[in-house]
């Protein structure tokens, strides 16, 4: 079985690979393939870990509350259904503006109040001033309501170069990150596979 | 041969080789532990024995390579520090993942299932799912990710909230841990840290420096770091020798191209 | 060995539970009075003690659940204290005692049970005071900025201007434009439905100058709005003829099948100039590298920052984040997504003003505000 | 009553989540609770009903005549069989649900992944261009991170990894920093037009 698994896998990986010569269906398969195959894995998951025992097990325990949450997966999926696809937007509803009341006490003290006090944490020094600045050219970069002009704009100007620096640096980790990735891969193919590896 | 004309499997075959080579004849290139990874390590070392922790596996198969070594080795730690561990997930296929490696290496230790480490599962609304465990773990997920109902298991009578835990690491290769941050963290101050795939990392940093994050290791070279302080060599430390020629090589690439564009341009 | 003989009186009074503590010639009067705290998630209880500091005695604040005979030593007493017992559960009912010690740490005469209060829940918590106030005001902002009748200007963007330069450059080489939003959303998503918005001016504007405009899209609700937006843009220029609606095609929707797709596209009709905008995933490199690759004037726009740092070095222009939205409100002229633009802009100015009134109080010992801010 | 009730229902349920976070009441906290139960539901149904709509869509392609039938047969019988695997057998250590996913879907995935890693490559000789002064630093940023994050940076003792490390803690951090407080305003401003029913995207077609 282990050995089945080891060359379906490289067998796999090989087939995606061939998209670097050029697209070709070899490569079209395998990518529908792995589709087909996520999506069932994540209604499996989705349906044994969340759908059964919030819903199911509570409705077959005589719990009330399990057929509120039934009604609710069922208007959902009227979706399906062209003259009462519109019930979906019920629970859709739902959603939507829960998540909006909960997102806002939550953006504001973590995105702005907690980055504004991190910034004026005991005595200033170097780094300090120079990360306020950051903040504040970046800023003024993002004003749109004042036309760029004299010092407004070279403060704005600044703030693009402290975004270069942002940018530059998420762009050395992603490399990074890609070539990890395809150290993994041919870790298997030439060790796990070919057994080629020290 | 111009740049309009250069055909790019060259490139291919230039990375792969790259990447190949000191996977076949290794350097053995060692990394130094950073001070990112060192207060992640003291983070974990400074927690009481018994203590729980939650490990979410917020990541996708496709960064696995990356953020495996990672997730490998505080699993490791946590368990050499005897420290109980519950295990979820807010993306499906973090699940299996988290699953798989949890099983694996608690079974190499005798850890007993239910006792001292459990699997909660998936959830797939992360936010409703993080603010439901503030209020009751129980209510939350009622089963385990196998369908055993989770009163029958000791450790979850220990735990109720994120009050009962120490820590909660998310394993994340995208933005779950700004979710932990605002939602779990801003609203139950449970303390939180992340080990991450480098993509990540510069997202993330402020929230490090804000301490709203307690501690971020990143990438393969985080987790090749991590072993070193551990003390073993896992595949962390194995690809950081294709990760140094693989940089050299982009670091040069980039190079040469942008002087042949520049003399190319000078050019009529 | 004790030198002083001292004899524990216990009064109760009233609400306040006043002890007189007598030591041989004098009396120690103190009292102890335990309230609900108010407005908080019923944790909490609010201690008062009162004693004299000159006291020849230390005193101790205990507490124990009623019915319980394990106590917690809270807290030392020296003189008057205003204390707050916190992380209690709600609704459990505690009794607070004090004891007494003499000078050298011996002894240890106890008041007994002095106070019995639960903590309660109240209707809100102080604790989020600030909270409420910021939003309640930022509400009021944004809501202002929303219905308020006057203009509100917005400053030209760069990548934007830009974009006519590329279409006269389209027509100039009898070359086509190419636009993609982008594999990584539906149209549901704000980035896309404002790259729709721009499209739609762009197809204006094409259909103006006569320039060909061909969007291979990944989805077919993108590729349907898109030539909606495309033939009423033709109208409103004047030219329905120049409309087509084979330019705006579904193509795939797999990822690296729909970058492969894009290639071929710039291999073959050679494009004068791409234009990158909306929701970008892994294959926004494929796609610029090989606009690159062929030559055409490229400008991108994306709020994902991952795709933006490779857009800025393989495109020509880039529209950063927020640069996105407000190109489309500077073109469509939406009151809400100018407003919105309003708001926020006021809400910087006040960060802004903020973060140096705190670093330069901090900076002269004055830390008010951070210290306010780290208690949220 | 098509558009006004799921109006109704977002404000309704958007300042009532508002509300319960300024109020420890009894009753706040368990009318919190049952939403967040009920967004959990809610979500998955839909994930549900995304899965239906793959199928469907699939369906059709395979009923249709052209070279596309055969990828679409392809994805309709691995989806079958996954979920075969998971609803009949387990989804255990040692399933059949688990081995697929460990040799099939997870080697595949990380195979696409990968691919970016030799586009990195071919983009940085022939697209990554200093064409202007911010591009040039971010470039110079870049190239720094990357050699500053590997063993070799570390080795050259020039003290190339502090200087990496600075970048990305002080001015990277108050750029993001700054994108942050701009984002997390928006954000707001968006979140109370949702719930006051002024932004419908949401409900589909335009406002």
């Amino acid at each position: 079985m282990t050995a089945i698994g080891i060359w379906m896998a490289a067998i796999g990986t090989l087939a995606i690979y061939s998209f670097l010569y050029r697209d070709n269906p070899i490569y079209r398969a395998a990518e529908q393939i792995l589709v087909g195959l996520s999506v069932g894995y994540l209604l499996v998951i989705t349906i044994k870990t969340t759908l059964v025992p919030k819903v199911a097990t509570p409705i077959l325990a005589g719990d009330i509350w399990g057929i509120a949450a039934a009604i609710w997966v069922l208007l959902m999926w009227t979706r399906i259904l062209p003259r009462f696809g519109w019930l979906a937007r019920l629970p859709l509803a739902v959603i939507v503006g829960a998540g909006a009341g909960l997102s806002i006490p939550a953006m504001l003290k973590a995105r702005v109040l907690s980055q504004m006090g991190a910034m004026l944490r005991g005595q200033p020094g170097f780094d300090a001033w120079v990360g306020a600045l950051g903040v504040i050219s970046t800023l003024a970069y993002f004003y749109f309501t004042r036309p760029q002009k004299g010092a407004f704009k070279a403060l704005a100007r600044l703030g693009t170069w402290y975004l270069m620096i942002f940018f530059g640096a998420t762009f050395g980790y992603t490399i990074m990150s890609r070539l990890s990735l395809l150290i993994g891969r041919t870790d298997f193919l030439l060790g796990t596979w070919l057994g080629l590896l020290p | 041969m111009s740049l309009a004309t250069f055909d790019r499997r060259i490139i291919f075959g230039v990375i792969f080789l790259a990447v190949a080579a000191p996977l076949i004849v290794p350097i053995g290139l060692v990394s130094e532990v950073s001070p990112g990874t060192q207060q992640f390590y003291d983070l974990i070392e400074q927690l009481p024995e018994g203590s729980v922790i939650m490990l979410s596996f917020d990541c996708e198969a496709s960064s696995w390579p990356e953020i495996g070594p990672v997730a490998d080795a505080l699993v490791r730690h946590a368990m050499r520090r005897r420290l109980k561990i519950i295990g979820t997930s807010f993306l499906s296929e973090g699940t299996a993942l988290g699953y798989d490696l949890l099983t694996r290496l608690t079974r190499q230790t005798g850890m007993p299932y239910g006792a001292d480490w459990i699997y909660l599962g998936f959830r797939p609304q992360y936010i409703a799912a993080m603010l439901g465990m503030g209020e009751s773990i129980q209510t939350e997920f009622p089963e385990d990710y196998t369908g055993r109902p989770l009163d029958s298991l000791p450790l979850s009578r220990q735990v109720r909230t994120y009050a009962d835990m120490a820590l909660v690491v998310s394993i994340a290769d995208d933005t779950m841990p700004q979710y932990w941050i605002e939602y779990a963290g801003g609203r139950y101050g449970v303390k939180i840290a992340t080990g991450l795939s480098a993509v990540m990392v510069t997202t993330f940093t402020p929230y490090l420096d804000s301490r709203q994050l307690a501690a971020v290791i990143g990438g393969l070279k985080g987790a090749a770091e991590y072993e070193r302080r551990l003390g073993i060599r896992g595949s962390g430390s194995r690809g950081m020798d294709a990760q140094s020629t693989a940089h050299l090589a982009i670091i040069l690439l980039v190079i040469v191209g942008n002087v042949a564009y520049f003399a190319g341009r000078k050019k009529p | 060995m004790r030198r002083l003989q001292i004899l524990v009186v216990l009064a109760l009074l009233t609400l306040a539970h006043t002890s007189i503590f007598a030591q041989a010639d004098r009396l120690v009067r103190v009292a102890l009075k335990i309230s609900d705290y108010p407005f908080d998630d019923g944790t909490r209880l609010s201690v008062l003690w009162d004693a004299p500091e000159d006291s020849n005695f230390g005193f101790v604040l205990l507490r124990g659940a009623e019915g319980d005979v394990k106590d917690t030593v809270l807290v030392a007493l020296q003189g008057p204290l205003d204390y707050v017992d916190s992380g209690l559960p709600p609704g459990t009912r505690y009794r607070y005692e004090v004891a007494l010690f003499d000078k050298g740490g011996a002894g240890g005469w106890r008041i007994p049970a002095v106070a019995v209060v639960a903590p309660e829940i109240n209707a809100f918590d102080r604790a989020r005071l600030s909270e409420l106030v910021i939003i309640v005001l930022l509400f009021a902002v944004i809501l202002y900025g929303t219905f308020r009748s006057k203009e509100i200007f917005v400053r030209p963007i760069a990548g934007l201007c830009a974009m006519e330069e590329a279409l006269g450059r389209a027509v100039e080489m009898g070359r086509p434009v190419l636009f993609s939003a982008g594999w990584g959303a539906q149209l549901d998503k704000p980035t896309t439905m404002a790259a729709m918005n721009i499209f739609g001016w762009l197809a204006g504007k094409s259909a103006e100058y006569g320039a060909r405009l061909t969007f291979p899209a990944h989805d077919a609700v993108i590729m349907t709005a898109a030539q909606e937006a495309a033939h009423d843009a033709a109208q409103q220029a004047g030219k329905p003829e120049w409309y087509r609606p084979d330019e705006i095609y579904y193509v795939t929707g797999s990822q690296f099948g729909y970058a492969a797709a894009l290639d071929g596209v710039m291999e073959r009709e050679r494009p004068a100039a791409n234009l990158w905008l909306g929701t970008f995933a892994a294959e926004a490199l494929i796609l610029s590298e090989t606009g690159n690759h062929v030559g055409a004037m490229q400008i991108a726009g994306t709020d994902s920052t991952i795709q933006l740092a490779f857009f800025l070095v393989t495109c020509d222009y880039t529209l950063i984040g927020e640069e996105v939205f407000a190109a489309s409100g500077y073109l469509t002229r939406d009151r809400l997504v100018l407003g919105g633009l309003w708001a926020q802009d006021l809400f910087k100015v006040v960060v802004t003003a903020t973060i140096l009134a705190g670093l330069i109080g901090a900076a002269l010992g004055w830390h008010v505000i951070g210290d306010w801010l780290a208690g949220i | 009553m098509r558009r006004s009730l799921p109006l109704l229902l977002v404000g309704a349920f958007g300042f009532a989540m508002l509300v319960q976070y300024f109020t420890p009441l009894p009753a706040g906290r368990a009318i919190y609770g049952r939403v967040l139960e009920w967004m959990q539901v809610i979500f998955a149904a839909g994930l549900v009903l995304g899965g239906f709509n793959y199928a469907r869509t699939h369906l059709r392609k395979v009923g249709r005549p052209g070279g596309d039938r055969v990828y679409s047969a392809l994805a309709l019988a691995a989806l079958i069989l996954m979920l075969a695997a998971g609803f009949m057998g387990g989804i255990e250590r040692g399933s059949l649900f688990l081995w697929l996913f460990d040799n099939v879907q997870v080697p595949l995935q990380q195979t696409v992944f990968s691919l970016l890693a030799f586009f990195v490559a071919s983009a940085a000789f022939r697209g990554f261009r200093a064409r202007s002064v911010e591009a040039a630093l971010l470039l110079c940023v870049a190239l720094l991170v990357m050699i500053g994050r590997i063993p070799v940076g570390e080795m050259m003792g020039i003290g190339l990894p502090e200087s990496a490390r600075w970048l990305v803690d002080v001015p990277a951090v108050a750029a993001k920093r700054g994108i942050l407080i701009g984002i997390g305003l928006g954000s707001v401003a968006v979140a109370l037009r949702v719930m006051l029913g002024i932004e419908r995207a949401w409900l589909g077609g335009s406002r």
